[in-house]
């Protein structure tokens, strides 16, 4: 508990929370900071870019052994069994439709990949090391948990069968940017190895974490946006489970962890992975397929409740229980 | 100058449906039409706007598409198959073009 | 297909004024507008372009609204007392649209 | 309120013809003309796309001019000079202007 | 004077100031080279990051005295002052009607954020230390001299006073993009002091400098486009005055400071920002409030004329008579 | 041969090329990963002014010999003569129509900056110094081959001599914005020497490979959608062109750079811009002076062809020849 309070205390006096915090109150207080689309997007490419390189680079250091199989299939599994139990407690805490429900719960079955960057940066901090094969473990969850919310949607009556046959969406999911980006740069690293980092780590190290930082802002920013907006659309109940769900997502990763016998930062990141919602790839695949879903309910969710939430509390959480757990 | 009657159809929609739209479009004879972004914007599914925005799920665009009078209606119900259960405005105006060969 | 008269109202603006602009519409019990980009321009206050600003006082902006013609007057009224003291283009043209019960 | 009647021309051209065109447009007497961002676009030369593009060959712009009917012609005698060799759409409206003495 | 040349000639070859005059070159003679809006404003929005960030360390290290209180009311003073002598003087050099000269008054009063950055980079060159506090202060200086420059137009029967009444007008001043970044990151920077500082330096401090001078690049290119169409806009009134109102500005910093105790560097920043003319904050606000001023006049003043003048002449001879006067 | 072998293996496993190669592989799977414009126009200026920057601050280190008159001339020279050759072959190969091949063979007279900047990385890795000047020839190979395609393409009846002569067109070629910022920035790197290099060397030295490496990924981008939408359109004889005129551009390049006397890394470097096509000057100028050529064909060779090849195979072969050339 000591060690929770102590992790969370200096988590969010780091210049990255803080300027999340910045970032939230400007736009709560309608202040017109903002951050161009192109710039936004251009730092997020960079995100991606790094923090698969880094990975793959870790790997190619470390070694992949048959964990590295194991971790994908286990990420697999969470992301697509994640949204029955979002769906369920969703359903069961408010009186949501099915098709909102649905949408929702796909949103926590999948991932924020800013979250996993931010704990990434918390574990370095720390020196806590981890295994490199976690960003592709990232990447596995991204989609799978894309078709049990279709699933879900579908036992409602609403034909999703159909929707989810059609040309082209899997492609898009599968393919998305993010995705592409993010398991390329692994691979590159990998390839390359600490030879491939040597060359551009002043690109990928030295500015990472105001990088990381500014992008924050623009975060905080779209999230305050957001709640801004859409105020009155979420019940007391959709805001509890907004943060009773990553707790809860971040157990089923915990145990998927222990089982696969990973590292402290691993299994932390593993936690944080399970507990985050996506706020990329699954809100596009929603839009294309579940029209009919409120797209204000999904992203104030992802983005105004849950990602705050993990960032500020929920990451340290995550790290003392697996330091706990692996006696670390 | 000689200019010929023809029709500008204008549909606003999210991007992430551009490429079926124009999938659609083109499968309905389209022979062209021109992208414009969109800055944000607001109707019945509230206020947006594309300032900061990562997400691809956020913005719209407008898709400007001038034909002969004749090709509206194929055009407009391959236009109605993707926007029908999607949000998004689809306007018609009455226009006069140069050089209608192309169109 | 089954469409419905409207206008189409376009209102270049500077982007500084576009919030009050915007205000001023949904007041005047506008129900939606898509706001677009603007690049550049000229006019009797010279040419700009918007490459390279930082300036929140450079650009201007279109906003773009379709209402059912007798929801015109308001509007316009609206606009005007918004563009009155600044410079600024609004460009009425009658349109077709479909799915009405939108406007 | 008070409306006068105008012309509404929207030229879609390669953006490196872009000073040309609106050289061309002053020399012919027009008064204010408004530059639309394109994103991406379709027609005969094939499908292109702004994203990722550094070359400033490969994207277009639309020039929205807004002027008195009488003007109509020489206007469009001068953007079919500067058009006709190159790929481009032009596209006339008849349209209402507030305050017309702008035009 | 020795001194002043000696800095200036440096001053004149480093890449900051040769980039700005290679913009202003390029568009002079036409040249399509341009920066995308959106990495322009991405490159104003790091620096305003980076500056107040490291203003805000630099407290944290030093400790703010009660001097940052009274540096603060001293900002405000000057920035409410300075447009009631940019007026008299504008009115007596020129025939410029009073809308017009309440308008440009109004950027004197106020700062140029990216003089003041290359001053604070000329300060770090030459290894003279200065109050972290002067950012704040150069927050303080932004808004206050719209209100001078609405009540100088409103006494020529204008009623200006509605404008200033005007909803929403005074929330959009006070929370403008700029002022926000910068006093947020401050105070980020103050509250993180020198371990945020070590966690974001390769960001905000390695590739300051190169990206300074990038920007100026496009400073350039705006100040010679700006010059290029507004050429006969500005009579030799104006143009004088756009050279004159700098150290005429900076003379009134110079007393603030000397009362205030400042050190060198501090009474140089100080000098700075009451010699430079807003570029970001006034044409916006003169926009909405001041419509019938002609930005042409406005801009062309304080990008193409004033701006220059201080980058090459005015920092050199700022900081010379700053050294001269604190005996440094 | 070995050297050749052994330099193009790791070449080809270089982050640079391989993040190229994702690009491609990406868009050729019509994966959605695009880089907003702005972000690719704005690391398009970071190339150009950091390239130029160090070029001239490697002047001003060596000191510029009547060596540098030289070469500007030559390269000149080559790029007026290059379009005869191409246009000659490319003639012979393929049935292609006069314009077309007039337009094609424009491209490659002229320059790839990017071709250039990928090679003087490999240099810099191996440690092979270059003449700093290389960045000037560059820039004056930019423009002398538009006008040689003009001119093929008059002979053909149409009235190009008209269309050269109209009004702007040359300002533009000569004024392009590459041209001035690399020129412009070459000129401030050698005026401010290694002093200026210390000041700015975080920003365009220590992240320089991984911008690189993402500009890359952005080429491979275009390059692939390129490809895909322009299937067809270039027969096998087109094809061959692509990968047989760099080598002979390089042929041409190496007899010039032997009779200038170059050191090994500057003669492979001119030997890559003689190789290299040009893909930002050149269409541009072209879709304004020749508008019935068929962007499609000179863009796919030119991006889709001939960037790859040089990137992968042609940089190490030329370096190579370059190497044994000059017996270093
Ligand atoms: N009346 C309208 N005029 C212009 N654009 C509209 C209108 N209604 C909706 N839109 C655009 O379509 C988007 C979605 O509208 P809605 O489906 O009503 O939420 C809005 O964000 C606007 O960009
Ligand atoms: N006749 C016109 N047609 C289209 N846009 C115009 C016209 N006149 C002015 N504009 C736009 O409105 C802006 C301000 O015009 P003005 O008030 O005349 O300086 C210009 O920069 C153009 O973007
Ligand atoms: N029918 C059309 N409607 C709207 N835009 C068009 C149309 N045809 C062509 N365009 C635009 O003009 C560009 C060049 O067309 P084209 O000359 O047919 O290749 C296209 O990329 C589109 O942006
Ligand atoms: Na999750
Ligand atoms: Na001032
Ligand atoms: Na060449």
């Amino acid at each position: 508990m000591d060690t929770i309070l102590s992790i969370a205390a200096s988590n969010l006096l780091s210049p990255l929370i803080l300027f999340f915090v910045l970032g939230l109150a400007a736009s709560l207080a309608r202040s017109d900071l903002s951050v161009p689309e192109a710039v936004a997007k251009g730092m997020s490419l960079y995100l991606l870019f790094a923090i698969g390189f880094k990975g793959g680079v870790g790997v190619a250091e470390n070694g992949a052994s048959a964990a590295l199989g194991m971790a994908l299939i286990a990420g697999v599994v969470l992301s697509a069994a994640l949204p029955l139990v979002a769906f369920v407690l969703l359903r069961g805490i408010t009186g949501m439709g099915r098709t909102d429900a649905a949408a929702v719960a796909g949103h926590y079955g999948s991932i924020s990949i800013v979250t996993f960057v931010a704990a990434s940066a918390v574990l370095a901090e720390r020196g806590i090391a981890h295994e490199g094969y976690m960003v592709a473990v990232a990447a596995a969850m991204e989609a799978p948990a894309i078709l049990s919310a279709l699933w879900l949607a579908s036992r409602g009556g609403r034909d999703a069968a159909t929707t989810a046959a059609e040309p082209g969406l899997w492609r898009e999911i599968m393919l998305n940017g993010s995705i592409v980006l993010l398991l390329g740069s692994f691979l590159i690293g990998w390839v390359t190895g600490p030879d491939g980092m040597a060359e551009i780590s002043g690109f990928i190290v030295d500015p990472f974490k105001g990088v990381l930082a500014l992008f924050l802002l623009d975060m905080g920013l779209i999230a305050g946006r957001g709640l801004r907006e859409s105020r009155g659309v979420l019940g007391p109940g959709a805001l509890l489970f907004g943060v009773v769900m990553p707790p809860v997502g971040a157990a089923f990763g915990l145990a998927a962890g222990l089982l696969l016998g990973l590292s402290t930062g691993g299994l932390a990141l593993l936690m944080v992975l399970s507990a985050s919602a996506s706020y990329i790839a699954v809100p596009a695949a929603m839009r294309v397929a579940l029209p009919e879903a409120n797209p204000s309910i999904y992203l104030t969710l992802s983005l105004g409740v849950t990602f705050p939430f993990n960032l500020t509390l929920g990451i340290p959480l995550y790290l003392a229980v697996a330091s706990a757990a692996t006696g670390g | 100058m000689d200019m010929h009657e023809a029709k500008r159809v204008e549909i606003t929609i999210e991007a992430v449906m551009q490429k079926r739209l124009t999938d659609a479009l083109k499968a309905a004879g389209v022979s062209g039409y021109t992208i414009l972004p969109v800055r944000g914007g607001s109707g019945r599914s509230g206020e947006w706007s594309r300032e900061g925005q990562v997400s691809r799920a956020g913005g719209m665009v407008q898709v400007v598409c001038i034909i002969r009078p004749d090709r509206l209606d194929p055009l407009l119900e391959a236009a109605f198959s993707v926007v029908e259960r999607h949000i998004g405005v689809v306007c018609v105006t009455d226009c006069n073009v140069l050089r209608a060969e192309r169109f």
